[in-house]
Parts: C-alpha cells; structure tokens; sequence
C-alpha cells in the first residue's frame, strides 16, 4: 500500500512537528451529525414503507384504498407540504441575508402551511374511522396509519421545534447558534418532504390504482 | 513443534471420541434419507473446513510459543507487515474453500429443499411412479401435537406413525403461536405458523419408535410439546390404523375447540373419524363457528376488497382471543382484576402464552368448560370466563366450508 | 408501451437536468442555495407532483403497470429534485460525507425494501393458504 | 381491597399489589440482597459525602472518558444479572430430569432465559463495547472529546434508564415470556397479555434512543475530529472498527426501533401487523428484527476485533500485519451483514433460492474474517510476544473463534440448519463466538486500557486465573451443548424426559461453575489491583510500549486528553512518534475551550423511566404528564447557550508540569 512507501519516504533524522501548539478547532460536527440522524430515522421510515409493501394488500375483506382513499385531499396536503418547503426556504435565504423579521416572518408562515398539513390529514384520519376504517380495521390500515401517521407526528415535532426556534430567534436573534439550528430545522423540514414523496406516490397514487 | 502436534491431535481424537461415543447423536445417525443427506452435509462441511480451521489452530499455538519473549533465538523483525504473497494466500485460501462450499450449498438446499417431493427413498432406491406416498396433516396446538391421515380418515394426539420407506408428505400448520416441527431422526425441521402451511417431504428407512418435538419456544408447556415418531413396517402400521380406528373417538369440530385449548402433557389420543374438511379449517384459521376463513379473506382481497360496508367481516377475522372481553359482554366484567381496557386477558394472572380458555366459542358452548375436565387445564377459569352467550351449539350447519363463498 | 407517454416524462427529466446544470452555475453559495434555485427546485416539484396525480386522478392510462410505473419513476425524480433544490446535496458538503451516508442509507433502505419484500413474497406464496385456483387469478 | 376501583384504576392502572411477587421465595430472598446491597451503597456514599463528588464529576460529566468507565460499570453490573440467570438456567437443566420439574417452573425459567438474552446482548455486551468505544475513540484520535459531549451524557443516561426498566420487572411484574426476540403472535397482546413483554419493550426502545445517539456521535467524532495528518488510512485499527461498528449501529437500530414500535401497536393500539387476525403476518417481525438481528452481531464483534488487533500489535511489538486488507476486510463485513440476515429462519420454509442466497451471502463472510484471523497470526509472526494478561485473551480468542466461526459456517448451509436450527448446537455455536469472541476480546480491552484509565496495572496474577477459568469454563460449558444438539435437543426447554442427557448438562453446568470463577477471579482482579495500586501504579502513560496515540498522554489522561493537538505522521503515530524522538511540549500552553456538565441527560433519562413505567402499567396520566415533562425538559436545554468553558492556561500548566515531574521521578 502506499502507507509503505509513505514511510519509507521519511528520512530517519528529520524530525517532524508532532504537535500543533497553535488552538485546534476541528470544523463542527453539527450538520454531518444531523444529517446521520436523518439517515436513522429514513431507515424507519424504510421499515414502515416495507412492511406497507408487504402488508398494503391485505384488506382482512374490508374497504381497499380506492373504496378509502380522496384523492383531491391528498392533492391538497401534498401542496400544503410543498409550500411550507418553499417558505422555509425563504426564511432561509432571509437568515443569510440576516434579516431577523423576515425571517420570522416566513418561518411562521411554513408553520402555518405545517397545521394546515396536520390539520387535513387529521381530517382524513378521522374520516376513516369514522367510516369503520381505523388503523385495526386490517393489516393495511393499520400499516397505512402507521405510515401516515408517523410523517405526521414527525411534522408535528417540526412545528414544535420551529416554534421553539422562533422564541430563540426572536430572544437571541441570528446568532451562530441559532443559525446552526435553523439549518438543521431545515433539513428535517425538506426531509420530510422527500419522505411524503415517497408517501404520496407510493401509498396514495399506487394503492387507488390497487 | 512436535509436541503441539501431539497435542493437537490427542485434542482431536478425544473430542472425536466423545463424540462418537455412548450417547446418541441422533442428529449425525439418525434412520430417514432426508435426515441421512443433511448430516453427510455437516460431515462434508466440516471436514472442507477443517482444511483450514486445523491449520490456523496449530499455527497460532505454534506462532504462540516460537515468538514468546523469552525465546531469544526466534527472529525478531519489528518492521515487516506486509507480503503480497501471503495476501493473495490469506483472502484466496478461504475464497477456494467457500467457493466450494457454495455450490455445495446451492445444490443441497435445492436438493433438499422441504418442499419438494422426494425423487428416493434412500441412497440405492429411487421413487418410482408407483410408490404411493402417505400424507400427514400435522397441527401444532397448544402444546400438543395432532395428526391427520387424511387418508385413512384417522387422527391422533401427541404419537405419530408411518411406515418404513414409505414417503411422507407432511403439511403443517399450527393453531396460534409459532411452532417448529421436528423429529431428528426423520428429517429436519420446518416451522409451524397459524394460518399458514408448510410443507415437508421425508421418508424412514427404519423400524423404531423416534422421538418428536417442537423445535421453536411457545410458550409455557412447550418443553413437553413432545411426542412419539413410530416408524413401522406395513404391516406394523396397518395394525397401527386399526388400532387407532378401533380405540379413537370421532373428531368433529367441538371435538377440535376443545382440543384446541391449552394444556401441557397431553395423553396420547386417537380418533377414529375426521369430520370433513377439518384440516382445511385449522389451516385457515375458521374451525370456530363464524369466522371467516383465511382462503376467503385472501380471495377477497384479491379482489380488491368488500368494500367500507364491510364492517360484519372484522369479528369474523379476529381469530385470537383478544376479543373475548367483547364476547362475554353479557355478563358484568369485575373490573377489580380487569384494567382500562376491560379485556380480562390483560390481568397479570394468567399465564403468558396462555391461550386463555374464554374462546370466543366459549359463548357457543355454556357447558364447554365444564366439559373439558379431561384438559390439563393450566389456569382455570378466570373470573371473566362466565358463560356469557346463550346461542347454544353452533350446527354444522353453519360452518364454514373450505370454498370460498364470495366472489 | 405504447409511444405517446414518453412525451410527457422525457419533457421533464430534460428539463431538470438542464435547470440542474443553471443552478449549479449560478449558485455563488451551493450549501444553502439562491432564490432563484429554490424556485427552481419548487416549480420543478409542482409540476412533478402533478403529472402523478394527474396520471392517476385522470385515469391517463388504461394500463395499471404503467401508470404505476410513471407514478413511481416521478417520485424518485422528484425525490432527486427535492436532495438538490431543497437539501442542497451535492459531492462536495462536508467533505462528501453527506453524499455518502446518503448513499450508503439509500443501498439499506433499497436491501430492507427489496429484501423484504423478496423474502416476503417466498414466504407468502409458499405458505399461504391459496389454492392452485386462486394463484392463477393473482392480478 | 380498594373502595374505588375506578379511582384506583385510573391511578394505579393494572398495577396491584399481585403485581410484586412476595410470594416468590427467590425473588424476595434476591430483593432483599439487593435491597440490603443498595441501601449499603447508598449509605457508604451518604457516609463519605460522596453525592455532590458523583453528581458533579460523574453523573452530571460530559467527558467522554467518565462516561466510558461509566458504560463499563454499567456492563460489569448487568454481566452479573445476565450471568445469574445463566447459572440458574444450567441449574435448572442440570436437574430437571424425568420426573423431577427441578425448582424453576415455565413461568419462571421463561422469564430467565428472555432476561439472560436481553440482559446479555442489549445491555452487558453493548454498554460494554460502546464504553470502550467511548473512552478509546476520542484518544487515539488526538481528539480533546466526542463531537457531542451532552448528548453522549444523555446516550449513556438513556441505556441505564432501559437497564433500569429491565431491571425493575424483577420486582414488580415480570419480565417477557418470549424468548429475547419475542416473536409475534406469541409476544402479541393476546398470547402474553402481561407486563413482561411491555417491559421488554420500553426496556429496549429507552436504550435504543441513548445507542442510535451514541452511534451518531461517534462517527461524527472519528469523521471530524481527528487530529491533523490522520487519514483514514492512518486511523488505529480499534478506530476502524469503532467507525464501523456506529455505522452498524446507526443504520441498523432505526430498524429495531421501528419493529417493536410496530409490536408495540399491536399491543396497545389493537392493530393488526403480527397478528393472526385481520391479515397481519407474524413473518415480517421474524423478517424485520433479523434486518436489525444480524447486524447486531457484528456490532459486538467488530469493536472486540479492533481490541485483538490493538493488542495483538502492542504485545508482539510489531506493526500489524496486513492494515489495508485488515480494515477493508472489517469494511466488508459491514456492508455484507445487512444481506444475511435470513439464515436465521431458513426453518421458516422460504423457497430453496432464497435461503440459498442466503446461505452463501452467509459464508462469504467468512472470507474477511479469515483474512483478519491470518493477519492476527501473521502479525504474530516474527514477533516478540509479551505474555501480558490481554495477549492470553488474545491467543485463547484465536483458537476459540475459529471453532465458533466453524460452525457458524455449518448453520449456514441450509438443509444443516434445518437439523441444527433452534437446537443446543446453535447455543453453543452463539456463545462460542460471543464468549470466545466479544467477552475475550471485551476482557482483554478492559486489561489493556485499565492503566490508562486509572494509572495503575490490572494485577497479573489474578488476570491470568481468571482467564484460565473463563477459558477451560468456556470449553466445558458448552462443548457438551454441541453433543447435545447433535443428540436432537432443542433450546428454550426447561424440563427433560431423557435422563441419558443428564451427564451432559451436569458437565455443563459445571462449565458455568468455572465460569463463575472466572468472573469472580476478574473481581477479585479488581478489588486486589485496586488495594495495591500504589504497587502496580504506572507513571509513563505509556504501560504497554504502546503504538497509539492514546498512550502519548499521561494515565489517567487530564480532563482535556491532550495539552497540544497531536500531528499524525504514520499509522501506529505514537509509536511512530517515540522512534523519532518525540520530545513532549513543557511551555507555551494555551486555555483549552471545553464543554461544561450538565445534568439535563440524568433528568430526562429520569422522566424516560417514569414515563415507561407508566406506559408499562397503563397509568395513562402520568404516561401524559412526564412526556410532556420531557419534551418541556428538552426545550428547556435548548434554550441554555451557556455549555462551554475554557480550563486556564494556568491550570493546564499546572497538570502538564506535575506530569513532567512523575516522568522524572521515572528515570
């Protein structure tokens, strides 16, 4: 290997600096740390997406998602998703551009578009049950509220956690700190995009075409 | 070096020894063709790796004492850490043994895949169109086993018998929990799942009586969920049917329910007639008045489901015991030992594993309970278990036939 | 496959490699992106978000296999669309580690999925209780 | 008993005074010692005024160091519960013939067996593996801590407080009736309706949050804090298999935590994954936890096959063989343990393709750890082997692994399986490379790095009994397990009919017998080298003529690991280092930023153990008041800036001088 050569390349009495006496600040770790959790937490997501694959089709004789399923809704939601993703990034650009109200400003905006997500899927939810369709109804609705429900309670976290950051912002304003945070927020927030992607598509679309 | 040798190969030969020795290693010597060609594999296996784990062994010991501190005289060279050669050696050597042991894999598990049907009966005789072969429905309940002879129209608790060179179809299922059939002498093991059903193909070769067992943990009597293999010449086995026809009972669907119920070192049992059709209603999960069987639901399904108005099949597909709380809602709940849920199967005292004996059919039959005496009931009847329904036996009428009814 | 729905998945895919390729080139700050790429990446994702619904809602195609065919190839472009416009992954942030760990969740993610369902599927057909029957009516 | 049964419920949920077991002798006589043995503890602490020492410098620490040693207690502790349940296993085998039931029922060796698995892997082996990790990373990376010092304090908090929940179905309730997977329908509302299995759950889920942190941290920290010049493929072998081992660990305990989430539902929610009912299917949590189940086994392994290499380097007083092919090798087996994952039911009846597929990604395995066992044995080559205790662990793990590896290869062939699956064979081919491989190489980590943890050597003598027991116990303990699974017996049984197997497990239960000594032998180790650690005290930080950079600062290592950042040149820099006349810095030091302590990872682990509790008991109210506890606990850190410090120039000079002057005294 070339370790080898590197060695032997070494002359014997030259002797290298062993330490930096100067301070050593490795770059942060936040966002690859963030990142790795987000990675956990898709292969949770995995897990429910597999078992919906194996378990989607067995409606234990009860309602399929073409009997279940309102497309328009689900159409809806996913805008509502879609927009809060852009105004996030909106209240990203602001942040560099270090604009505290701004910021703020489309941040509670992508709140709102979050409730309204949350709320019409709660809608949804409800529905369903009330039309004897809950999550033991059947394996696949048990798998599909499952899914469903775990991106929304994640969404749910998301709100929290912006409005929690909107305190932060407003009391510390755009520190490093907090810039870091928004960051974070940030990817968690387009993750959960990327997850719904797979959730409309592979849930939604593929279980009405049975 | 040459005491290490000794040594290594004193080591050996003893463990051969004890193993070889006294006890029986049913698993290495065991009397089916099946269980015959799956310890030749180990054999095999284990000598193509001997190939290498022999030497590594005696290497390291050897390594271990030539290279000690104290042993000035053993070369010394601090710097040397790699060898290209002996690289190539170290990833090639066990590349050549898996190689071979992979197309040893891939062929056995093809040959002796469970379910296929056998194509011998042992090494000098092949299954020739004309041998007929014998099917045994096997059900693993709690904690006992049953068998069907479907073709004899017979069925037995806890003691199995086939006779010799005779191939065997197994199909196997359980009742509620997971199971592994197993009789080491035979062939190896396959699980037994509720609701579902494997398959496995063996032959033996050898008049004895062999023991049988449930590989796979279920519960509290699983460590006697035994029971005895017979094999018998045919002769022996024709005797063997008879004496089941003439000593058994009939086993109908109450027959079964009660069966069904949970107990630990059942007695051995015949019966003498099968109701129709029975095996095909353990196996989809609808030998219980009203349920739904799992053919049904599948087909069903299949069809893209029945639809939101179908609110009547939820009961029909509960088929573990959950729901009993539901079912005896007749009579008050004490709800002293019941917690939130009002489902009595929650309360501490039963035993886990436990089915608890408040079927859902219990409410079919009031004096079912009383009737069971000769079930080593594990734990009673829990408060909660009062008879509750007054709908009487369910008539035959009623049951579920094996096709489905739905389109 | 019959020859009029290539037209609309090529349009797309065309278009976002070549928006790909703006946005990258104007992009003065790639790990936190410009207005201009955001929307980029949202427009992009309106439109293929639509043509799924569409496709389904619209009943486009007689053929399940290739509406649930097009459904699922948009959702992975579009998932491609959202990592680049929105989580602005690209080789080169923290060190490629990002791009890796995404790959290397992306390869278990497809083993779990894939091997899940393979297994799944074996156990399901092999002990399942059909008839001979029932399996030839398997859609 | 109550008046209000309704208020009681609401209250107490199904938890009564049935629930705590006094009427089992065993477990009062076992309360009562632990009991008795705590409230001891307590009073000791209470007598020294150690409380604010433990909650300052321990509890509340965020140095990675202090909650390695903390992880390893942790591990030590379980080992003996795990190891208690093992002797009680081997008792009850050992006598339960014909028709004697010996003096544990079903119910109660059940219970045992789940506990010894759950205990064994989830939180001896794992705390165990991650605390060396934990306290061996960040130093020999030249790093000064982890990426995230408090979520490290939490991770570690977070698997006690599941060590604490296991524990506590000791005492009220029970504990899982399962099996340590607890496979549906049998672990499913309906067939456990108990507690055990909800404890096993909450147990699990608790300590899977700390481990999946902990893992992220740990990658983070080998990915970004490594000193300057250490590239990947300069890192330590231990390193390697530690970024590894997190990699496993963070792409594989979503996994678990998903599928008992799902299990979880089922049991409280009433749906229908692994049900028999409604068109759930037990087959996919035997699927699922075996995606997690595999991985798992070389998450334990990897970490002990760094340690080996370490040692095995250190001892011999040579490079290690074959680096490159050593870390592609563990790199390897990474990737190749996420597709083996279904030879653990092969029995389950998958068509042949499948489980051949299976079976052959199985063996293929086999190949880099072949390669990692030459180059073990080839570093030996040539060698100067320094018999220290840790090299005994090293050779006996060699010989003992490549038997367990042997059969391990066996079961994979599947018409083998077929007959050796779920049987005493497999028992004993899982201990052989658990005991053989991750507590051999776990024992002689803890040997190893002792002196660097507390500045004085394990003693020797002690060191070695102990190994001649854990070895030979080894071998008599579960030999006889081959015999008998080759003899057609199944695991999990808890009562025999065929008294001819009885020699055999009387043999084995007196394996279990050396064992025993062996461990008490490695506590006897400990309290010995403790009372004589003036004698074996070692004052060089360097105890072994060490080849990391771990063993560049002095023993035990100074709040800050490192004065200067050290610059990596070769691999084995520290060695490299000594050989090029490396001369320590004594002046120019600099005030050193650090992270402060916190005690938010005790509290919220805290309110995790209440709220599982509650969960467990299904006392919904407090289930509802310590989660929102939790999450406004955790709000509450976030909105704390004020986590960092800077330990004075002054301060440092003061420790890097009296360390000058112990290395003068030395010469």
């Amino acid at each position: 290997m070339s370790e080898t050569q590197v060695q032997t390349g070494h002359p014997e009495a030259e002797k290298p600096q062993f330490y930096l006496t100067e301070d050593h600040h490795p770059e942060g770790s936040t966002m690859l740390g963030f990142w790795l959790y987000l990675m956990s937490d898709c292969l949770i997501f995995a897990v429910l997406f597999a078992t919906h694959g194996v378990l989607g089709r067995n409606y234990a004789a009860g309602p399929s998602p073409a009997d279940l399923f309102d497309l328009p809704i689900v159409a809806l939601n996913t805008a509502m998703l879609l927009f809060s993703s852009i105004t996030y990034g909106f209240a990203m650009l602001q942040m560099e551009r270090g604009d505290k109200v701004a910021t703020l400003f489309w941040l509670a905006v992508t709140g709102v578009f979050g409730a309204i997500f949350l709320g019409l899927e709660l809608y949804e939810f409800s529905h369903l049950i009330h039309e004897g369709a809950g999550p033991t109804r059947s394996a696949f609705l048990s798998s599909f509220f499952t899914l469903v429900g775990t991106h929304g309670l994640h969404v749910t976290f998301g709100i929290i956690w912006l409005i929690t950051l909107m305190a932060q912002v407003a009391k510390r304003g755009l520190i490093p700190e907090n810039r870091r945070r928004l960051m974070c927020l940030s990817m968690f927030w387009h993750f959960l995009d990327v997850v719904w992607i797979g959730v409309f598509s592979f849930v939604y679309l593929m279980g009405v075409l049975g | 070096m040459t005491p290490q040798l000794k040594f290594a190969g004193r080591l050996f030969a003893l463990l051969a020894l004890t193993a070889l020795s006294g006890c029986n290693l049913v698993v290495m010597s065991p009397s089916g063709d099946i269980a015959r060609q799956q310890a030749d594999l180990i054999v095999v296996a284990t000598v193509l790796m001997l190939i290498i784990i022999v030497p590594v062994i005696f290497l390291t010991l050897f390594f271990a004492w030539r290279y000690r501190g104290s042993n000035i005289s053993a070369p010394y060279d601090p710097e040397w850490h790699h060898s290209t050669r002996l690289e190539v050696i170290i990833w090639s050597a066990p590349l050549a043994i898996i190689i071979a042991l992979g197309a040893v894999t891939w062929i056995s598990t093809h040959k002796l895949d469970p379910y296929r049907p056998l194509d011998r009966l042992d090494a000098q005789r092949a299954v020739t169109p004309e041998t007929k072969p014998i099917t045994v429905e096997v059900v693993a309940l709690d904690w006992k086993w049953l068998f069907f002879y479907p073709e004899y129209g017979i069925a037995t608790v806890n003691e199995m018998a086939a006779p010799v060179d005779v191939p065997i179809n197994f199909k196997i299922t359980a009742s509620s929990v997971m199971n592994s059939f197993y009789v080491p002498a035979l062939a190896g093991m396959i699980y037994a799942m509720p609701g579902m059903e494997t398959k496995l193909h063996a032959v033996i070769n050898k008049a004895g009586e062999y023991e049988g067992l449930s590989a796979n943990y279920s519960g509290d009597g699983f460590s006697h969920m035994r029971f005895k293999f017979h094999g018998l010449d045919q002769s022996g086995f024709d005797q063997w049917v008879a004496r089941v026809k003439q000593n058994g009972t009939a086993l109908n669907r109450d027959a079964y329910l009660k069966l069904e119920k949970p107990s630990a070192k059942e007695p051995v049992r015949y019966y003498a007639s099968v109701e129709d059709g029975l095996y095909r209603a353990v196996l989809n999960m609808c030998a219980t008045p009203g349920k739904m069987c799992m053919e049904e639901m599948m087909h069903i399904d299949l069809m893209g489901g029945a639809g939101t108005e179908s609110h009547e099949n939820r009961a029909r597909l509960e088929h573990d015991n959950r729901h009993a709380g539901e079912a005896a809602h007749g009579t008050p709940a004490p709800a002293a030992t019941f917690p939130a849920t009002g489902n009595p199967a929650r309360s501490p005292e039963p035993a886990e594993g436990v089915n608890n004996p408040q079927q859902p059919q219990s409410q079919n039959e009031p004096q079912g309970q009383s009737m069971n005496h000769d079930m080593h009931n594990m734990q009673g009847d829990t408060p909660g278990n009062a008879p509750g329904g007054s709908q009487g036996s369910a008539a035959p009428a009623q049951l579920n036939n094996d096709t489905p009814a739905k389109p | 496959m019959s020859s009029h729905p290539n037209a609309p998945s090529h349009a797309p895919a065309h278009e976002s490699a070549s928006h790909a390729h703006h946005g990258h080139s104007h992009g003065h700050e790639a790990a936190h992106g410009t207005f201009r790429s955001y929307m980029i990446g949202f427009a992009l994702s309106v439109i293929l978000t639509a043509i799924p619904f569409w496709l389904v809602m619209g009943g486009v195609f007689d053929s399940k296999l290739l509406t649930a065919f097009f459904v699922m190839g948009l959702g992975v472009v579009q998932i491609v669309v959202h990592m680049v416009y929105f989580l602005h992954m690209n080789p080169r942030s923290e060190g490629g580690w990002t791009m890796m760990a995404l790959i290397f969740t992306l390869v278990l993610v497809g083993i779990t999925l894939a091997g899940s369902l393979w297994v799944m599927h074996h156990l399901n057909t092999n002990m399942m209780p059909m008839s001979p029957e029932m399996m030839k009516n398997m859609p | 008993m109550f008046g209000n049964t309704t208020l009681t419920q609401f209250l107490f949920g199904r938890l009564t005074f049935e629930a705590i077991p006094y009427h089992e002798p065993i477990l009062v006589v076992t309360f009562i010692a632990v009991a008795l043995g705590g409230l001891a503890l307590l009073a000791l602490i209470t007598k020294y005024r150690l409380w604010g020492y433990l909650w300052r410098e321990w509890f509340t620490s965020v140095d990675h160091k202090k909650i390695g040693i903390m992880y390893v207690v942790l591990a030590l502790v379980m080992l003996l519960r795990g190891f208690a349940d093992a002797i009680m296993m081997r008792l009850q085998q050992a006598i339960a013939f014909g028709g004697n039931e010996g003096y544990l029922n079903p119910h109660h060796y059940d219970q045992i067996f789940t506990a010894h698995g759950v205990i064994m892997i989830f939180f001896m082996a794992m705390p165990f593996v991650t605390g060396l990790m934990n306290f061996v990373v960040p130093l020999q990376i030249g790093a000064r801590d982890v990426s995230f010092p408090f979520l490290n304090n939490f991770s570690f908090w977070m698997t006690t407080a599941g060590a604490i929940i296991i524990m506590m179905s000791l005492f009220v309730g029970e504990f899982a009736r399962t099996g340590w997977l607890a496979y549906p329908p049998l672990s499913g509302a309906d067939y456990s309706p108990g507690v055990g299995v909800d404890y096993y759950i909450w147990g699990l889920q608790v300590a899977g949050v700390g481990t999946t942190l902990s893992g992220i941290n740990l990658i983070a920290t080998i990915v970004k804090m490594r000193a300057p010049g250490m590239t990947f493929m300069k890192m330590p072998v231990f390193t390697w298999t530690s970024l590894c081992t997190n990699v496993l660990i963070v792409a594989t305990f979503p996994i678990l935590t998903a599928t008992l989430a799902l299990l979880s539902l089922d049991r409280y929610a009433g749906t229908n994954f692994f049900t028999n009912d409604l068109g759930g299917n037990p087959m996919m949590y035997v699927n699922l936890i075996w995606i997690w189940g595999h991985p798992e086994v070389y998450i334990l392994v990897l970490p002990a096959f760094g340690i080996f290499s370490e040692v095995v380097a250190t001892f011999c007083g040579k490079r290690l063989f074959g680096y490159a092919s050593m870390v592609y090798a563990t790199c390897v087996i990474m990737i190749l343990s996420y597709i083996v994952w279904l030879h653990h039911f092969f029995t389950m009846g998958s068509g042949a393709s499948v489980n051949a597929f299976f079976g052959i990604t199985t063996m293929i395995i086999s190949i880099p750890t072949g390669a990692k066992m030459f180059n073990w044995l080839f570093t030996m080559y040539r060698g100067r082997i320094r018999y220290e205790v840790p090299m005994y662990w090293t050779v006996g793990f060699m010989v003992t692994f490549v038997i367990g590896g042997m059969t391990g290869v066996m079961l994979a062939i599947p018409p083998a399986d077929f007959v050796l699956h779920n049987s005493l064979f497999l028992i004993a081919h899982f201990h052989n490379v658990i005991i053989g491989g991750v507590v051999f190489g776990l024992m002689a980590g803890i040997v190893y790095w002792w002196p660097k943890a507390f500045g004085y050597k394990l003693d020797p003598f002690w060191g070695k009994v102990s190994f001649w027991f854990w070895l030979i116990g080894f071998y008599v303990a579960f030999m006889p397990l081959y015999v008998l699974g080759l003899m057609g017996v199944t695991r999990r049984v808890s009562q025999f009919e065929d008294p001819s197997l009885q020699i055999w497990f009387v043999i084995a239960a007196f394996g279990a017998v050396l064992i025993a000594c062996g461990i008490g032998s490695f506590i006897i180790q400990l309290v010995v080298s403790f009372l004589k650690r003036d004698q074996l005290r070692e004052t060089t930080g360097d105890p072994w003529d060490g080849r990391t950079l771990e063993w560049s600062t002095s023993s035990p290592p100074p709040d800050y690991n490192f004065a200067f950042t050290p610059v990596v040149h070769d691999h084995d820099s520290w060695y490299d280092m000594k050989s090029r006349g490396y001369e320590r810095p004594m002046t120019g030091f600099k005030p050193i930023h650090m992270p402060k302590n916190t005690g938010t990872g005790v509290i919220l682990a805290g309110i995790s153990v209440v709220f599982a509790f509650a969960m467990i008991w299904y006392i919904w109210w407090l289930a509802l008041v310590s989660f929102i506890a939790l999450i406004a606990t955790a709000i509450g850190h976030t909105f704390n800036y004020d986590r960092d410090f800077h330990i004075p120039a002054e301060t440092v000079t003061a420790t890097e001088d009296a360390r000058s002057r112990l290395l003068a005294e030395r010469t």
